[in-house]
This record gives structure tokens, C-alpha cells and sequence, in this order.
């Protein structure tokens, strides 16, 4: 029987478009493979516990693979562990382990990088005016999950702020940071944040958004009070809707990650896994195996590289 | 004569405490039916059982020589059954006023009352302050007092003038008078005269043989869960009630003999 | 008149007077005293005034202005509609858990029906709001027929309406621009009314509303007074002829049909359909329902409490953050104010007994 | 002779309602003291603040001469006053033995009850039986019965028997009696002389004037919340008693006349 | 004796004996409704039976082998021992919604005081308990002395708790290699116990202890009685001689040092110490308190219930995620089947009665 191959998808939470798409490549993977594919996932992002439970799980129901976008990274790795001596290879998609050598191999966007990425967009956006900018900073959560960690001191590294602690944010002391504030990655609370820091400094000029559906919250609190045209709207993720907001202006540039490639990538290694015991390559001088990112604006500036609209639009996710 | 209220071979056992023990019971148009028995006896359960309040295990309720079934004590209302329970039954967060129209509010008259549904809180509370002036409850200061805060007393002397004011074809007591002082009690005891006297029928539960031989037409003798006897207070005196509730005596033969 | 009665006797001429004794309530502390005594909402409505006035004289105008107390109202809309729902279920001594989770259905299915199959938006808010309805009528059901606890009913719906809620709508958000220009009706509570600096969106307007209804309706209708006695002692309340159980799947179909409404609100707040949100929902109209006075245990506190208790905890979090305080600052400082007003919430109530 | 509990000058207010208006009381040893007085006239309430279950606004409690502030019942149990309180404060769900020994557990003997900290139930639950035949409530079928299942008056006897079993300096009951049957009334009584002849005064609160008078040596008359009078039962009549305490009579001059 | 009394010359002779009736329960169906009834926790324990044997049944050897069955108990071991100091709480009619943050809290303590400081692992396992007792104490305080409503304490505290978690812990992860190395105790609940294919962690064997241990104290101590009339009623409590206050300080504190062993057992279970765990702990607890039968009002139920009551989650969690259900899908069944698993108890007691 060909189904009899069961690969895992575990995933930070199967509500954010993001692994919802991961969700959907990799099963259409999976199927065309004719392999079994489970999707498991956290119930808020930053649960590890589930993921615990689920990588037990997949040992139990006898998976061949693991593919994995883990909510602590350090934490997990005892799991994962467990999973490999009980001759699963794991696989981390999306955000690398530490050490990330814990996994058999890494499929992943460099989510720092993808914070620079749009950091470095919007000083030279702003050129000379940079050095007195006002920024706002739409975090996802108070427990500072790592991706949040790594975007938010992406953009500020690109921007050219002082980081202070990196695996940390809010502990900067640039004054031209407005604000911190947390929005659980959604629309609504986008929104709230971006209205308590506009009530804090009605001048801001630059926002930096987890997420796109955060950036779409923040817009419409700036839409409120009429100054949606003079802020520049910056984020992650590069899903459908969010690069139709870049087209739309509404969103200034965005970072685009390729969910479905990393899923499709991660199938197919684990058939590799279990019909020949191979391992998958790496890319080239990296301890990973990239699957890029993009910066999607159609205002590109000089020293930055980006891609069209258009070109984001043919390769978003959802 | 049919019995108004009628209950046969009636059964309510509580895991493994029997609490009715196929139990008859008869109340006649217009007069007053008293139920003595020890604590225990099964009497709350009794009348619990034929208002609706439970539903018996075992046994059947009739009410005017037709069978029914009460599914809540709401049925048994809407039939005009209207019960005083030894535990009250009040909302204690609520007024005393609330509480008496309980399921029965009045309200406005006009545009107010039917499309704004609202109540007429006037009305009711005037009409709460007359009922408990019948009954010489002048203690309570104030109408809108929530019942939480009447004395033990107060509390009870609300439940019953509740139901004499909306009671149409029975009215249950059960230990009406137990809170109640001196006064209190003998206005309860003109009260049940004078619904009487309306020619509503009364099941009156009490301990205090003086209230029952007094009021009562015939007295139902409750013991282990059954109807031992019933008896006419007149043939009968108050310590031969109390022997025969108590089994310190036999019981007369003929079960039915009043 | 049996012998044994003979000392009743003695009630020959006995007073009928009420009982009176001096008044001591005089003066105007007593007075005051009395009235936080039989409104209770009075109560975080005095906690609301004093924090508004410290966080005022803390902040000046960058507070006391009239966009940022506008602003306080818009953020609290939404809590405040859900929370008026849950008021109502918790006066009952229930407890709903699923709000959140119906707003979210509810506005995702007047998105999808839009979008997904076309029709014209009336229809898609009125199949809406049926949605809220329904989950409403399923709570009230296994909760009233049933005799199943609230609190297990509502957090297996809960899962059970966010999941089908994900399934349906397959994680997709509709956008702003979109609504805008296809069906406008759903951002209907965004639209603004401006009076000097303040800004009043439809959705304050319409939470203002269902408060001074839901007051109404409490207070002065006689459902509302059923709604009390069987969160007081639902015993009791079946006892002296009130309907049980139509009165909990009417109270749980409301809460729903109102919680479809929060979703329609959100929709005006955030201008998209995106169901991922609403997830504090539950939490947040819980803390403001308790912070406004109403009792868990049913049958106890005012609608006018909850809403003040939704603008105490708006209030805090704005004036904290402007304050300075960052993100997790500001979380702890208002676990700490959230006790604070509890606090001083019963402390009037004692003094004032 | 010095009164072995007295109040002085006792108010408590609730909202509007004033329950105490400077009253005052005094309970001598060895005595039975009858506290009589309309529903309402703040019987309860002045037990209860002398007693610890309230504390009074204003005034002082002397036990033995002694002032005493109660901040809790507790702290009066300690000093051996039992109260039996008219809402008879059980914990419904537990057993009758486990609310007899509430807060005076029996432990184990031996190792399992000093480290272990066992209760021993077995003990306690023959105590709770014999206490609870020696009123005579031979209707409660399961010493383990929960007490929300208990009648009325079988969950009054209990409490009656708590206080009696453990009271040491000052027994108070408050309308014990009153959902009692016949039969456990008179076992209350004789149970109260029987405490009595130990040497342990007694406050007793109830509206049966029939029982107040056999038993009491004086009899404290409350109205609006004060003391009016008191009286001894063998010098006024019952009938005088109840005029005095509804208002229908002036009470005699000397205020402690008795 | 008066006049009055002589209707009481009728009592001469009156029956002594104790009253009898037919014993109906004679059946084996009753003696079983009877043990059902007098054993609350026997229902949820059916229930667990019940859906292991259709697991069983569906899955085959997948399902019921030692390794999945004993990887179930592993699984529920936190939320199980969370579980018991929740119930605990329960019981006395409160509710903590801080167990969750004490229980991290409690896990970084240890872990920080260990590799920040460098105190010797057995001091700052010490330290991490401490803090659990601190935690608890102050709710314990606010909610017995201060009188405040258990549920606003402990939101008000979980906030405090797990922002001061996150200020100090500066998100911080302790690798589980490095404890291993340096503090293998802080581990001490990870360790294994092989007996076949069947696997039992200290964590599990810990569990099953704490839970006897408290059905114990529960039942056979004066502090056990006390805790089931204090949340009975309190007045009547207070009334008839139990010191309540102190009744809830200790169970408050009780809770929050096992919810600290918790956050050891954390450390057991995840290797490492992350301040990011146990989010979901307070609604997991909940939910295994309420299927296993404690009622949310208090005084009534066991602590068995709860075990069983985690356990039935577990077993549907696992099954569910064997027969192949996403994510979603098994949120919604678990949702249905929290549902379903407390209407056979309520009918269960019903037929029982
Ligand atoms: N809900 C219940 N659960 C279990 N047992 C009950 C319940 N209600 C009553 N019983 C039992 O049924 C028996 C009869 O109780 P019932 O209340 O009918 O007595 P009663 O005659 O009214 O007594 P009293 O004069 O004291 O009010 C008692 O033994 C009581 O313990
Ligand atoms: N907790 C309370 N809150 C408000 N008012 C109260 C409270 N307790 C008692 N009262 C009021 O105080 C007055 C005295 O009540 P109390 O219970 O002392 O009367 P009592 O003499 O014991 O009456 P009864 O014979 O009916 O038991 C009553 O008017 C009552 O309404
Ligand atoms: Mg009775
Ligand atoms: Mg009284």
C-alpha cells in the first residue's frame, strides 16, 4: 500500500494563514506522493506542550518523518531527540532549532533576515529623514515569541537602531522607537495597539507590523484619524491579501516567505527518509536549506533588492 | 362527594430512603384537611407530590375526579393548586414585592404595559403592603427590602400571603406558622377561616395540634411514609392525634372512618 | 376558641403600627451611603470617575482630550457588546465561554455569504446573526433541557464553534478594500460621527444603546425580573412559577444574537473579516463583568456595572500606555488594578451597609 | 449576682433597619432565659451579637463580668457559648455526623490519628446516633445521610443536638423547636432542663408561649429592637406576656422588675 | 407540666424504634445505582472505561498498547497534578485561574536561580516551591482576608504572575542539555521507569501519589471536611466553628506549591525551562476538574474525579490524533465529546438517584 509512508506536519498554530498554507502544500504533497500526511498543531502560538504531545503522538501512530515549525526552539529539542532515536527523521521548516543540528535538517526563511529586509527598505525610503523617524512597533505577544523576537530586531537592525539585548525586544532605548505594543498577530488587535500608540505620539511615521493582518488593523486605526497616506506601513509574511495591500499602498513593503515550497521540500524528503534512508542536502554554505525570502514593494529603493507586486502576487501563499 | 384532590398509591423513594410508602390522600371541596405525622413522616414529600414539585415514582394524582400529571409546580399553579413550601421558595436577592407576583407580574396599562412590557411596580408593591397588612406583619419597614433581610419570620409571613392572595381552587400550607410569633400565627390561623370561607379547600401541614384541632375539618394522620388514619377532630381528642401519629396507639380500624 | 389559645387573649389591642425609629440617615454622607446601597452600579462608576481623574491630572490633555476618551469608547465597543451578553448569562449564575467564538462565526458568515456565494449583504447579516442565534439556542438547550453545567457546555462549544469556524472559512480573511467596495453594509459600525474632537463610531452608539435597553428590559419587564430570581435560586424560582428553562434558552439565544452583533461591530472596527480574531473575547468580557459588580454566583449586580467595568480596564490600558509603561508593564500594572478596583469596589459596599 | 452574660447598649444597624436600638441583656447563671418578642423585633439579631455572629455597631458584651469582643462565633465557642442559629448554619452536603463535629473533629488514637491526622468516624458517628435518639429523631433512617436530604425538623433536631452535646458555659437556641413535631419538641425540652440541671444557663427563643412558660425562669421581652421588661412567668400571666410584647398593654414600670 | 401540654399525655408509649421500610435494593442494577451514587467519582471512571474500549476497539494494538497507554499518562501528568490543586481550590467554591503562571513562575524560578545565580539545584528547587507558596499565599490573603471574589484574584494575579515571569526571565530558554549537565535534578521528574513496553515517568508515579495523598486528606482529616463546608456554604461554616479564613489561606497556598511541583515536573517533561509554557494550563485544569464531576460551586466531588476526568481528555486527545483527525477536527470532537462525556454523568446520577 502506497499510503503506508505517514509523514507529521506539526505547526506553531493551524489559525495563521501561514501554516494553513504550509498545511495545504504539504498535503497536496503528500497526495500526489500517495503518502499519509497528519497535521498537528499548537492551540496559541508559543504552546509547546501540544507540540510535546503531538511528536509523541507521531511516534506512537509509527510516522516515518516529522516536519516540524517549533514554538520554543530550545525547548523542543529533547523531543525531537526522542523522535529521532525512535528512527523518525525530523525535519524544522520555518524557524531552525537551536542547536540546529537537533533536527536532521532545516527548511527555512530566515525570519531576521526578513525583518532587515524591510528595515533597511524603509530607512532608505525615508533617506535623510530616518534619523528623526517615529516608529511604532506591532509585536505579536507579551511572552515574545522567537519569531516575533527575530522580525521585530530584524527591522530595527535594518533600520540601523542600537538592538540591545537581541533575543529580546522593547529593551532599546533609541528614541526615535514610539512604542512597543503587542497585537496576538491579528486585525483586531492591530487595530488597539496602533491606536494607543498614536494616542501616545500622534506623529509616528513608520510602523512595523508582525503580520499582515496586524498591518491591515494598524491601517485602519491610522485610516481613522486621516493619516493613512503619510505613515509607511511596513511587515511579514507575504500572503495573498498582504501583498494585495501592498498594491494597494496600504502596506509599504513586505517580506515574503515561501511556506508551500518549505511543506513540498519537507514531504518529499521524508519519502527519501523512509524508501532509502537518505538525508536531505543542504543549501550551499548555509547550515540550511533556504527557501528564501523576498521583498515585495513597488517602490523600490536603491541597496535594497526587491521583487514586483506582480511577481509577489504570482508567488503568494493564500 | 369526589375528592377535589385525590392521590393513590403514591411512591417517592430518595436512593435508599423511602420517603412516601404507597400513599393515599383525599381533600374534599371546601374544607380544611390538616396533615400531622412526626418529622419525617413524609408530609413535605406528600404535598410536594400532588403540587408538582416531584414527580412521584409510584401512583397516580387526581385533581376533580381527572387524572393529571404535573410536570412543575407551573402546571399545578395554572390549575390554581397554589403552595406554600416549607422551604419557601424565594428569591432572597429580590424584593418582597417581586417575589409575591413571581410568575404573574401586572403591568402597565396602555402603550407601556404592552409594548414596553412594563411592569407596574406601583400597583404591585401596594398591593404586596395590603396583603401583608392582613396578615399584621407590620414589622416590615420597608416593601422594598430584599427578602434576604426579613427575620425568619417576616420571610414566612410573605410565602403565605402569596398564596392566599392567588390561591383558586387549593391552597397548600405546609408549617405555615412555624416562624411565626403569637400574632403572626393567629392572623395566618383568620386567614385560612376566611379562604375558607371563600370556598377554596386548604391542606394544612402542622406540628401545632391547638392550630389544627382548631381549624381543621379532618385531620389525615401521616406515619412511616403512609396515611395511617384520618380522623374528625371532634371524636377524637388531641392526645389521641398524638398517640396515633406517634404508634404509641392503634390507629381506629375502618382507615376511612371520617 | 380552645382553651389552650386562651392567652391570645392578650393581643386585644396590640399595636398595628409599622415599626419606626429614628431616621438616622440625615446626612448627606448617610444618604450617600445609602444610595451606592441600592444601586451598586454606582459603584465602579466611582472607580471609573477616580481613575479618569488620576490618569487626567497624570496625563493633562494628552488624556483628558476629547479623542482620546472617544478613543477609550471605540476600544471598549466591542468588549463592551460581548460583555453585555455575558452580563446577562451570568445573572443567570451561568457563564458563557463561547461569546467570543459566536462573534467570530457569526461575522465570518456574513463575510462569506457575501463573498463565498453572493448574496446581496442584508441577507448575509441576517444569516449572521440567525448564526448567533443558533449557537445560542444549542447552549441554552444542553444547558436548560439537559441540565448540563454552563461552564462545560460553553467550553465545548467553544471548541466546537472556533473549529468549525477555521474549517469554514478555510483561514481566509476578506479585506477591507474589498467590503468597502462590495458591500459597505457590513462596515456599517465604523462609520464615524464627529463632534469637535471627539469621534463616535456607530458601534459606541449602538453598545450605548443595548446597555440603556438591556437596563430597561432587566429592570423593568418581567422577564428580566426571571432572569434574576433563577441566578438567585433556580429552585426556588421554579417553585413560585417561573419557567426555568424558557428563561435560560432565551437568555442563551440573546446572549448569541447579541455576540452576532459584537462579530457585525467587528467587522465596522477592523474593517475585514478575519477569523482570528476575537480570541480575549471570553477573558476580557468575563473581567469586565466582575469588575463591574456582578456576581458569578447569579442573580446579583446591574448591566450598567459591566459597562462602566469595560471602561475602567480601557481606561487603565490606554492611560498606562500612555503613561510610558511598556507592553508586559502594562500587562502586570493591570492584573494589579484589576484586584485595585475589586478592592475598592467592596470596600464602599462595606462602608456604605 | 453578676449576670454571666450580659449586653449593653447594643445597636446594629442594617441599611435602613435597625435591628438593635440600644438594648440591653443579661443572662444569669444557672437560669433559663426566655427571649420573647414579635417577628422582627431583633430576637435574632441580639443573640447573634452576643454570641460573635455579628458584631454590634455600638455597645459591649460582658462575659463574667468581663468585656469580651467577639470577632467570630469561633471565638465565643471557645468560651463555651453554643449557639443554635434560626438558619441552623449545616454545611448541606455533608453528613449529619460531620456537621456534629464541625471544627471539634475526633481524631484516631495512636499513630493514625497524630500523624495521619485520621479523623475517627466510627466514634463520632455513634456519638452523632445517640445524641440524635436521645431527642427522639428515630426517623433518620442513615447516620451518613447527607443533611440537604433531611426534613425540615429532623435537620433542626440535629442542630439542637450539637449545641447540647457541646455546649459548656452558655447554651443559646433560637426557636429551636419551631419545624419540630410533638414529640421532638417535648425531647427538646426535657432536654433543656436536663442541660439545665448540669448548671449551664440557657437562652431560648420561640414563639410558643405554652413552652416558654414551663420551662423559663425569667422571660426577656423584646419590642422595636429593645428590651421592654422582664418578667417571671409565675408572677404575669401568658396572656399578659403577649400584650406586653404586641404593644397592647404597657409593660410594668420597674424595668427589671424580675 | 401546664394545662396546655396535656395533649402530650398521648406520647406515653409511643414508638422508639427507628424507622424501617422494605429494602427495595436488593437487585444487583441497585446496588450498583447505589454505589454510583454514594461514589461520585465512579461515574467519570466509567466514562474513562467507556472510551478506552472504544479506542481500544477502533485502533487496535495501535492504541492499546503499554507504550500508548502509559504515553496518555504521561501526557495528562502535568495538567493531572495542575489538576489537583485546582480541584482543591474548586472545592472550596473558588476557582485560580493563576495556576498556569505559578506553575512557570515556580520553573524558572528553579531554573534561573540555578544557572543565573548558580545556587546548588537543591536550593533553588527549594526557592521555586517557596515562590509557588508565595504566590498562593497572596491570593489566599486577598480572597480569605480581604474578602475579594476568588476569580478576580487569580485574573488579576495570573497577569502579575506571568508578566513578572516574562520581565525576569527576559524570555530566556535554559537549554535542556546544559541542565542536564549542570542540574540533572531539575530533570528529576523526566526519569523513566521501563516495565515492558510500558513507560512511567517520576512525573506519572509523582501524580498518582499527590492524588491519593489528597483523596486521603480529603476524607479522613478535620482540614479535608473542612475545605468540602467551606465551600458548601461559609457562613454556615463560620457559624458552626470553622475558622475560614485560615481554611482558605491554606488552600490557596497548598495549591500554588503544587502547582510549583508542576513546574518541576515541567522541567521533567520539556527537558528545558521555557517561560512560555503552560498557557493553556488553566483551561486544561478546569475542563479535567469539571468532566471529573467537582461541582464549579462548590463542595461537592472528589479528587479522584479530576484524575479520571484528565484522563478522558487524554484518551480522546490520543485517540482522535491515531484515527487521523487534524487539528481542527479534533478540537471540535474533544469540544463534542466534553460535552458528551458530562451528559452520560449527569444521566448516569440521574438513573442513580
Ligand atoms: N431530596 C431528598 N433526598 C433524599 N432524602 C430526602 C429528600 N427529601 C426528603 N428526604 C427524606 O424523606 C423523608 C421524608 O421527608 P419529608 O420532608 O417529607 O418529611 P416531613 O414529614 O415533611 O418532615 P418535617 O415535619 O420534619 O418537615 C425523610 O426521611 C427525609 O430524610
Ligand atoms: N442581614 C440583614 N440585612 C438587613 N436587614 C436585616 C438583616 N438581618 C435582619 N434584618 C432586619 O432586622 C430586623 C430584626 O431581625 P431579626 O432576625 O433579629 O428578628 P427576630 O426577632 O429574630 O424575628 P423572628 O422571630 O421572625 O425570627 C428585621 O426587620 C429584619 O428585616
Ligand atoms: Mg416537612
Ligand atoms: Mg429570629
Amino acid at each position: 500500500d502506497n499510503h503506508a509512508i505517514t509523514a507529521c506536519l506539526i505547526t506553531k498554530t493551524d489559525t495563521n494563514p501561514f501554516f494553513v498554507k504550509m498545511k495545504e502544500g504539504a498535503t497536496a504533497k503528500a497526495e500526489e506522493l500517495g503518502m499519509t500526511l497528519k497535521s498537528f498543531a499548537g492551540k496559541v502560538d508559543g504552546d509547546h506542550e501540544t507540540q510535546v504531545a503531538a511528536i509523541e503522538t507521531c511516534i506512537a501512530d509509527g510516522a516515518k518523518g516529522i516536519l516540524l515549525t517549533a514554538s520554543d526552539t530550545s525547548s523542543i529539542v529533547s523531543s525531537v531527540q526522542q523522535a529521532r532515536d525512535a528512527g523518525l527523521v525530523v525535519i524544522a521548516l520555518d524557524t531552525p532549532l537551536s542547536p540546529i543540528d537537533a533536527a536532521d535538517a532545516t527548511f527555512a526563511t530566515d525570519n531576521f533576515l526578513a525583518g532587515e529586509l524591510i528595515g533597511q527598505w524603509a530607512a532608505a525610503k525615508l533617506g535623510a529623514d530616518a534619523a528623526n523617524a517615529k516608529i511604532a512597533m506591532l509585536d505579536l505577544a507579551v511572552s515574545q515569541p522567537t519569531v516575533g523576537v527575530l522580525r521585530d530586531q530584524g527591522f530595527l537592525q535594518g533600520f540601523g537602531i542600537d538592538l540591545g539585548d537581541p533575543n529580546k525586544w522593547g529593551d532599546e532605548t533609541d528614541a526615535r522607537i514610539v512604542g512597543n505594543d503587542v497585537t496576538a498577530g491579528n486585525e483586531e488587535g492591530g487595530r488597539k495597539a496602533m491606536e494607543n500608540l498614536l494616542a501616545k505620539d500622534p506623529m509616528i511615521n513608520v510602523v512595523y507590523t508582525i503580520n499582515e493582518p496586524a498591518a491591515a488593523g494598524a491601517y485602519e486605526a491610522l485610516k481613522a484619524i486621516g493619516r493613512e497616506n503619510d505613515v509607511l506601513i511596513v511587515s511579514v509574511d507575504g500572503g495573498c491579501p498582504g501583498v494585495a495591500n501592498v498594491k494597494d499602498g496600504i502596506i509599504g513593503a513586505t517580506s515574503q516567505q515561501y511556506p508551500l515550497l518549505m511543506a513540498s521540500k519537507g514531504v518529499e524528503a521524508i519519502k527519501a527518509w523512509a524508501e532509502n534512508g537518505t538525508k536531505p542536502a543542504l543549501t550551499p554554505g548555509k547550515d540550511f536549506f533556504d527557501t528564501g525570502v523576498a521583498l515585495v514593494t513597488d517602490q523600490a529603493v536603491d541597496g535594497v533588492e526587491s521583487i514586483s507586486v506582480a511577481e509577489g502576487t504570482e508567488r503568494c501563499w493564500g | 362527594m369526589e375528592p377535589i384532590l385525590k392521590g393513590r398509591g403514591l411512591v417517592k423513594r430518595y436512593g435508599r430512603v423511602t420517603a412516601l410508602d404507597h400513599c393515599d390522600f383525599d381533600l374534599y371541596p371546601g374544607e380544611i384537611l390538616a396533615v400531622i405525622g412526626d418529622n419525617g413522616a413524609g408530609k413535605s414529600s406528600l404535598i410536594k407530590a400532588v403540587s408538582g414539585a416531584v414527580i412521584p415514582d409510584e401512583g397516580d394524582v387526581y385533581l376533580d375526579g381527572k387524572k393529571v400529571n404535573f410536570h412543575s409546580p407551573i402546571d399545578a399553579r395554572n390549575e390554581g393548586i397554589e403552595t406554600v413550601y416549607q422551604t419557601l421558595a424565594m428569591s432572597p436577592a429580590l424584593s418582597i414585592a417581586d417575589n409575591m407576583f413571581m410568575g404573574r407580574e401586572l403591568r402597565k396599562p396602555g402603550f407601556r404595559g404592552k409594548f414596553l412590557r412594563q411592569l407596574d411596580r406601583p400597583k404591585m408593591e401596594k398591593i404586596a403592603r395590603d396583603k401583608l397588612s392582613e396578615l399584621g406583619l407590620m414589622t416590615i419597614q420597608n416593601i422594598n427590602q430584599a427578602v434576604e433581610t426579613l427575620s425568619g419570620g417576616q420571610r414566612q409571613g410573605v410565602a403565605v400571603a402569596r398564596a392566599a392572595a392567588f390561591g383558586s381552587k387549593v391552597i397548600i400550607l405546609d408549617e405555615p406558622t412555624a416562624a411565626l410569633g403569637v400574632k403572626e400565627s393567629r392572623r395566618v390561623l383568620e386567614l385560612i377561616q376566611d379562604v375558607k370561607s371563600r370556598g377554596i379547600p386548604i391542606i394544612l401541614i402542622s406540628h401545632n395540634m391547638p392550630h389544627v384541632f382548631e381549624v381543621a375539618d379532618r385531620i389525615h394522620i401521616h406515619r412511616l411514609g403512609k396515611r395511617l388514619c384520618v380522623i374528625k377532630p371532634d371524636e377524637y381528642t388531641m392526645s389521641d392525634a398524638v398517640a396515633f401519629m406517634t404508634g404509641a396507639k392503634e390507629p381506629p380500624t375502618e382507615k376511612n372512618a371520617a | 376558641m380552645s382553651t389552650d389559645q386562651n392567652f391570645e387573649t392578650g393581643l386585644q389591642g396590640s399595636s398595628n403600627k409599622v415599626a419606626e425609629f429614628d431616621n438616622h440617615d440625615a446626612s448627606f454622607l448617610k444618604r450617600f451611603q445609602h444610595a451606592l446601597h441600592v444601586t451598586p452600579s454606582l459603584v465602579p462608576l466611582i472607580v471609573l470617575l477616580i481613575s479618569l481623574i488620576i490618569f487626567g491630572v497624570l496625563l493633562g490633555s494628552k488624556f483628558f482630550s476629547p479623542f482620546a476618551l472617544t478613543l477609550i469608547l471605540q476600544q471598549v465597543a466591542i468588549v463592551g457588546i460581548v460583555g453585555a451578553a455575558q452580563s446577562v448569562v451570568i445573572l443567570t449564575a451561568g457563564i458563557d465561554l463561547s461569546v467570543g467564538a459566536i462573534m467570530v462565526l457569526s461575522s465570518v458568515v456574513m463575510g462569506q455569504f457575501t463573498f463565498r456565494y453572493g448574496l446581496p449583504p442584508e441577507l448575509a447579516v441576517a444569516c449572521g446573526l440567525a448564526c448567533g442565534a443558533i449557537c445560542g439556542f444549542i447552549n441554552g438547550w444542553l444547558i436548560a433541557v439537559m441540565k448540563l453545567p454552563p461552564f462545560i457546555v460553553t467550553l465545548g462549544m467553544w471548541q466546537i464553534i472556533l473549529a468549525t469556524n477555521f474549517l469554514y472559512s478555510a483561514n481566509e480573511t476578506i479585506r477591507s478594500q474589498d467590503i468597502a467596495n462590495q458591500a459597505p453594509l457590513l462596515q456599517l459600525f465604523g462609520e464615524k460621527i464627529k463632534v469637535g474632537g471627539a469621534v463616535f463610531t456607530y458601534g459606541v452608539i449602538f453598545l450605548v444603546l443595548l446597555v440603556l435597553m438591556l437596563a430597561y428590559v432587566l429592570r423593568h419587564t418581567a422577564w428580566g425580573r426571571h432572569v434574576y430570581a433563577v441566578g438567585d435560586d433556580p429552585e426556588a424560582a421554579e417553585l413560585s412559577g417561573v419557567n426555568v428553562k424558557r428563561i435560560l434558552i432565551s437568555v442563551y439565544m440573546l446572549a448569541g444574537v447579541i455576540c452576532a452583533f459584537a462579530g457585525w461591530a467587528l467587522i465596522g472596527r477592523i474593517g475585514s473579516v478575519s477569523p482570528t480574531s476575537g480570541q480575549l473575547a471570553n477573558i476580557e468580557s468575563i473581567t469586565a463583568v466582575v469588575i463591574g459588580g456582578i456576581s458569578l454566583f447569579g442573580g446579583r449586580g446591574s448591566i450598567m456595572g459591566m459597562f462602566f467595568g469595560a471602561l475602567i480596564v480601557g481606561v487603565f490600558t490606554l492611560g498606562l500606555r500612555l503613561l510610558g509603561a511598556d507592553a508586559q508593564w502594562t500587562f502586570l500594572l493591570i492584573g494589579a488594578l484589576i484586584i485595585g478596583a475589586v478592592a475598592v469596589d467592596q470596600w464602599i459596599r462595606k462602608v456604605s451597609v
